[in-house]
């Protein structure tokens, strides 16, 4: 079929125009959730104008020296037959100039990147929030030392209050990277490292282990909830409450704000209110989760809660958007197939398959549901 | 058997014939055939490593991906870096060691030939140990890095470590051995005339290797073998419940570490900082600049090595210090690529193969080089550090600079190795290939980093954003697999025709181009007295023109060193001990003394057997 | 350094055998101080005169050490008397192995503080 | 034991023979080697945190109660770096000698210079086998592992320079190093008191500093 020039054309942008549009958006910091390039703390600010500058200078020299070389590229074809070009050797003013200016352009990266070094380094006073994380083989514990709390791979925090990290690990280096708000801090068994930011919007956002840390490192995500003052308060609030027993009744979940940009919306685990104590489902996995030995691992209280236990605590595992640190969508199913199979779904992970069969899965979630 | 063999060889030597035969090759001490087994085997190392990333790509290339499993995945990234450093790059670079410095610098081979062989065995023996765990199951998996304490006996059981420790253990005594060989090789052997200021700028960057190679090598030698003793005897250096310190090994290892990322790239500025001018026909660009700028930049190499580890947190003074130490080598780095520039510039170019992978070396390097500089400060380093940010940054200098800087060396000086001119148009097609593949596979790289995605993931899930750049990525790693594939049809292909290249092909300045190619076993009928820069090019002008192609003569009155098996015997007993050390739980000492054994008797052997 | 500058090694001229036993009775003398120095300072003689050096002992030490290092690698390995060349193939390793061996004190020391004090 | 492309006598660039420059290349890279496990010792020589604490100078009583004698013996050591210290005088004699063709000089002394180093491997390992009957061992803390790490691998190199002038000691003894090969000598000679100035730096910073 012949075709006009006019829709060969358009044929052909038929199919570079969608091309075009995919590398844009793959391009743009709003297309990536844990992206370092829209930062939402002063901490990350921090980092994030030294990087704009250092990358406005090295733009700049990219295009010069590059375009420099593609003209010579260009300018300067040879044929054999051509005469010898002249033999220059060098020429010590240019050679200085080209020491010299590198040098200057460096110096004006280097006085905001000293600054930064010690702004980023200072250690917090005022009002901060402590908050001790723990790295785990593949999990994450957070543990509130002055509200006596401890929660695992979502970690909670007031917006426009500086928290205040005091970094360790139970057995090997992790590295905890909440992209939005600071850049790495590696954590060491034996060993406290620091970090601190100010969160600046509420929101849920994802962070991850960027250490290689074993087999599992791939699936070492945490999450960080940003609330108001006022929600965070009535999360701590709820939380205190949470002993061996949980509250019969659940806070409105759903009065979390996740509605700011670039968070992601939260999906309601359950449509079904959750069952509580009374339930006999809730009461045949209470007795599971003694009997399959799940307590050696795992504490189901947020106040008081040991130390150094092999598994993360679960105080308030039915509310958390994601198991087995950012694997799975905290679905009912997910939740099943988890118990039932975690070695299938993360290989290497330290909690073994137990034998649980299908029916016990089902009490065990609606037991463990019930732990908002 | 043996015996009479080489009776037979030298004979035959003494009637200025070429030795043929595996036998030959075995027992050769002469430093092209050297050079070719090292560009050989490590080509091999190359084309495994490769596939080893292949395989990581078609991993990534969807999220939640399942075609591996996550501790194939970390046997194979951590093999691949390995691999890629030491197996490929390393001794891609000893190859044109090998080969060419003796060439260039006028000699008739190196200070030492046996235990150039002896380097080049304990190599390969090294390769083959590291790659002997895929047949047990137990590759490497903690990354080349190998961080402790994950590589301690309570995180890492198994013998996955043990492979690597051992193994990289090994390949070091071969680095250190050709160090100090082409160490004194270059100040010694040199042809008369030829002063350290009129050495080719190839042997000058790799004379700063070898000092870069002596003085960081022991310093992974005791890192492993503080990791060996915490392993194998129980002592606690790397483990922090016992007060050890994990940390010391971060320092320890990039101490090494640094240093050897300008032992991989400094061999590759100077084959391009010879492939420039000889295409350009214009004489390098501020000779002294190139050198002392290398020299400065070898310098400084020991001195950041803790850039690697701003994320550990070591205060804001350690940090200033390693930043601003950091942000140094951009100078000498940059001088080295303007200089570059000012050789070409008012050139007279002639786009031969090997003129397109030094021009793409110099291209790829500055953007290499420039995210490099971004690296440099820590309050910005804390969000790139262990992203695909620096998979990108250093790709673009390991691959974009050292494999395209190889490359060039490859394509320029393949009829000096072969008599063979590798085809033009194949030459460029994988040219081209390359450079698609390569800037398509890993540019997008710096957008996924800066946007999150961490490094050494099996996987990554969904809704991150990460899904369409990585596809790209692993649909352009196969175009980047494609280019080499012409490269090795391009090899089978002039090989099975004549030997057909001139001594000097390319209009070349330095002595390797004075004598036929290939050379004959004695490089030089007679060593030449040099009187400048450029001796040929000297020549030449002095002729008026083109040089009659040089005679092939007859070897008689040229006395060479003998062919000798010992260098293989030792270190055959030197591997026999490593892994009579890896047995160590089964065998008692009875390994690592038969092997020591083995390796006494060799040594013995060598130094009471006459050279020639 | 460019070695050209000699063609030839020159016949060298290795100190006498005298001179040997000297830097040898010199060598004796340092480490018996070096010995002493402990002796006094900290062990069964240490008075209180012995305490007031304390703060001085491991510089004194260390200038004791390296006093002998320099005079074996003079006098018994040469460097006084061999090509420079030598000497720089030596001192220069020496001078980036001291350096890293304080830096790594230096770092490390930081790192134990301040991972400590918690 | 030539080992160089120019057969016969060499002219090289530098006037340097190949393996005298060799060897001190080796050397110079070997300062890393040692500079590494004296870092790792400096480093580790105070810490611990499971089994008993250091107890190289002191008398130390663990919080269980059980007291630890101190360990190090300064006399003996004393005498194990004079030994090596008059080994490395003997060796440059042993040179003298050689050099001037005097193969009984040269027999004498460096048998005195083997004698040395083998006492000195001998008080190693008696000092070694004392501290593992005193409880110290490689397992023990990170003082046991760092200093038998450090001092083992000096003593792995005193070894290996006993066979080397053992050899050499045969090879004179059969008189085959006349006056022309004495360079070989001087390239043990090298390595020999490059071992020894190792123990120079290693004597007081383990053995005197506390």
């Amino acid at each position: 079929m012949p075709l006009t020039p006019a829709s060969r054309h358009l044929r052909r942008w038929a199919c570079v125009l969608p091309l075009l549009v995919l590398v844009a958006g793959a391009c743009s910091p709003g297309h990536y959730p844990q992206t370092t390039l829209r930062p939402l703390s002063d901490f990350a600010r921090i980092g994030d104008d030294i990087q704009n500058n250092t990358l406005y200078w090295a733009t700049g020299v990219f295009v010069l020296v590059e375009g420099a070389l593609l003209y010579a590229i260009f300018r300067f074809r040879g044929r054999p037959d051509d005469p010898e070009p002249s033999q220059v050797h060098g020429n010590t003013v240019i050679e200085i100039i080209w020491t010299v200016i590198p040098a200057l352009i460096l110096a004006a990266i280097a006085v905001p990147t000293v600054r930064g070094i010690f702004q980023t380094n200072a250690i917090p006073t005022g009002d901060v929030l402590r908050v001790d994380v723990v790295g785990h083989q593949w999990w994450w514990e957070f543990r509130y030392p002055t509200l006596n709390l401890t929660t695992a791979n979502e970690l909670h925090i007031p917006v426009g209050q500086t928290v205040s990290l005091h970094l360790g690990s139970a057995d090997v280096i992790h590295s905890f990277w909440p992209p939005r708000f600071a850049g790495k801090r590696d954590v060491f068994p034996n060993r406290e490292t620091r970090l601190w930011f100010k969160a600046e919007r509420a929101g849920e956002y994802p962070g991850q282990c960027a250490e290689f840390c074993g087999i599992q490192h791939a699936r070492m995500a945490f999450r960080v909830r940003a609330q108001s003052p006022a929600e965070f308060q009535t999360w701590v609030a709820h939380m205190q409450t949470l002993g061996t027993k949980p509250a019969a009744a659940a806070p409105a979940r759903d009065s979390v704000h996740t509605a700011s940009a670039g968070a992601t919306v939260r999906s309601d685990p359950q449509a079904a209110p959750p069952a509580g104590p009374t339930d006999p489902a809730y009461a045949a996995g209470e007795k599971l989760f003694a009997a399959k030995g799940c307590v050696g691992c795992h504490s189901l209280t947020a106040v008081n809660a040991p130390k150094g236990l092999v598994g993360p605590n679960l105080a308030n595992v039915g509310a958390r958007t994601y198991i087995a640190a950012g694997t799975l969508k905290n679905t009912d199913e997910n939740l099943a197939h988890w118990i039932r199979d975690p070695q299938g779904i993360k290989k290497g992970v330290l909690m073994p398959n137990l034998g649980v069969t299908a029916d016990e899965a089902r009490s065990l979630v609606a037991f463990l549901r019930a732990h908002q | 058997m043996a015996t009479t063999a080489l009776d037979q060889q030298r004979a035959h030597a003494a009637a200025g014939h070429e030795p043929t035969g595996l036998w030959s090759w075995i027992t050769t001490v002469d430093h092209k055939r050297i050079g070719i087994l090292y560009g050989a085997t490590a080509f091999t190392f190359f084309l495994m490593g490769g596939i080893e990333a292949l395989l990581l790509r078609i991993q990534l290339g969807t999220p939640n991906n399942t075609f591996l499993s996550p501790e194939t995945y970390n046997e194979l990234f951590t093999m691949h870096g390995t691999t890629m450093i030491f197996l490929a790059i390393m001794p891609l670079s000893a190859a044109f060691f090998n080969f060419i410095i003796p060439l260039q610098i006028g000699a008739r081979d190196v200070a030492f030939p046996r235990l150039n062989a002896f380097s080049y065995w304990v190599f390969l023996l090294g390769g083959l140990f590291l790659n002997a765990s895929w047949l047990f199951g137990a590759a490497p998996d903690t990354g080349w890095f190998g961080y402790a304490n994950l590589t301690s006996k309570q995180y890492s059981p198994g013998l996955h470590v043990d492979f690597w420790m051992l193994g990289l253990q090994t390949l070091g005594v071969a680095s250190l051995a050709a160090a100090v060989n082409f160490f004194t090789t270059v100040l010694n052997m040199r042809a008369p005339g030829m002063k350290l200021m009129r050495m080719p700028i190839f042997t000058w960057m790799s004379f700063i290797t070898q000092v870069l190679l002596l003085l960081a090598f022991p310093v992974i030698t005791v890192a492993l073998i503080l990791l060996m003793f915490d392993r194998f005897f129980g002592t606690n250096f790397y483990v922090p419940t016992a007060g050890g310190d994990p940390l010391l090994w971060q320092h320890l290892f990039w101490i090494f570490g640094h240093p050897e990322v300008y032992i991989l790239i400094l061999p590759a500025f100077g084959i391009v900082s010879e492939v420039l001018p000889v295409f350009a026909r214009k004489p390098l660009f501020g000779y002294a600049a190139m050198v002392f700028s290398g020299i400065f930049i070898a310098f400084l190499a020991f001195g950041v090595w803790a850039h690697h580890m701003f994320a550990t947190g070591m205060g804001p003074i350690a940090d200033t210090y390693f930043s601003l130490a950091t942000m140094l080598i951009a100078i000498p780095t940059g001088v080295k690529i303007f200089n570059w520039l000012g050789t070409v510039w008012g050139g007279s170019i002639q786009y031969k193969t090997p003129m397109y992978f030094a021009l793409a070396f110099v291209a790829m390097f500055i953007i290499g080089g420039l995210s490099g500089v971004m690296h440099g400060s820590p309050p910005a380093d804390l969000q790139q550090t262990d992203t695909y940010f620096v998979v990108a940054h250093f790709h673009y200098v390991m691959f974009g600079g050292s494999i395209f800087g190889l490359a060039a060396g490859a394509y320029y000086w393949w009829p000096k190795m072969f008599g063979r001119m590798l085809d033009e148009r194949l030459g460029k097609l994988h040219f081209w290939l390359m450079l698609i593949g390569f800037n398509l596979t890993f540019f997008p790289m710096h957008i996924l980093g800066l946007n999150g995605m961490p490094r050494r993931v099996y996987t990554y899930p969904e809704g991150l954003g990460f899904e369409e750049l990585n596809l790209l990525e692993t649909i352009s790693a196969f175009l980047l697999a494609a280019s080499f594939a012409v490269f090795l049809y391009n090899i089978i292909k002039t090989w099975r025709g004549p030997r057909n290249a001139p001594a000097d092909p390319w209009n070349a300045a330095t002595l390797e181009w004075t004598i036929p190619s290939p050379p004959q076993e004695w490089n030089f009928a007679e060593i030449p007295v040099v009187h400048g820069r450029d001796p040929l090019w000297e020549a030449k002008r002095e002729h008026g023109g083109p040089l009659p192609e040089p005679p092939k003569v007859s070897g008689a009155g040229i006395h060479m060193p003998n062919p000798s098996y010992w260098p293989l015997v030792t270190a055959l007993g030197l591997s026999a001990m490593m892994s009579g050390l890896m047995l160590i739980h089964h065998l008692g000492p009875w390994g690592i003394i038969a092997g020591g054994a083995i390796l006494l008797f060799g040594v013995f052997n060598w130094a009471f057997e006459p050279a020639g | 350094m460019d070695a050209h500058a000699t063609s030839a090694e020159p016949e060298r001229s290795h100190p006498s055998v005298g001179v040997y036993v000297r830097i040898g009775l010199v060598l004796f003398v340092l480490t018996a101080l070096e010995v002493g120095l402990y002796e006094f300072t900290y062990g069964g003689h240490a008075g209180p005169a012995g305490a007031a050096i304390q703060p001085f002992f491991v510089p004194l030490l260390l200038l004791l050490s390296a006093g002998k290092f320099a005079l074996v690698a003079m006098f018994y390995m040469h460097l006084k008397q061999d090509h420079r060349l030598f000497t720089g193939v030596f001192v220069f390793p020496l001078i980036i192995a001291t350096v890293l061996i304080l830096g790594l004190v230096v770092l490390e020391a930081y790192h134990f503080a301040f991972a400590r004090a918690g | 034991m030539t080992d160089t492309a120019h057969a016969g006598h060499l002219e090289t660039a530098t006037g340097l023979d190949n393996r005298k420059l060799a060897i001190w290349t080796f050397i110079g890279s070997e300062c890393l080697f040692f500079a590494s496990l004296i870092s790792n010792y400096l480093v580790h020589k105070e810490t611990w945190l499971t089994g008993p604490g250091p107890f190289p100078h002191e008398a130390w009583t663990s919080p269980a109660g059980k007291v630890f004698e101190p360990i190090i013996e300064i006399p003996l050591v004393t005498l194990g770096t004079a030994l090596l210290l008059f080994s490395s005088l003997f060796v440059v004699l042993a040179l003298a000698n050689a050099q001037r063709g005097n193969r009984k000089g040269l027999l004498l002394w460096l048998g005195l210079t083997l004698l040395c180093g083998v006492f000195f491997v001998g008080m190693q390992v008696y000092e070694f086998t004392h501290f593992v009957h005193k409880g110290l061992t490689l397992k023990t803390n990170l003082f046991g592992g760092s200093f038998f790490v450090l001092t083992g691998f000096h003593g792995t190199h005193v070894t290996i320079g006993v066979i080397w002038l053992f050899t050499l000691w045969i090879e004179a003894f059969r008189g085959k190093i006349p006056p022309a090969k004495s360079l070989n000598l001087e390239i043990a000679a090298l390595y020999w008191h490059f071992v020894d100035v190792v123990w120079v730096v290693i004597f007081p910073v383990v053995y005197l500093i506390k």
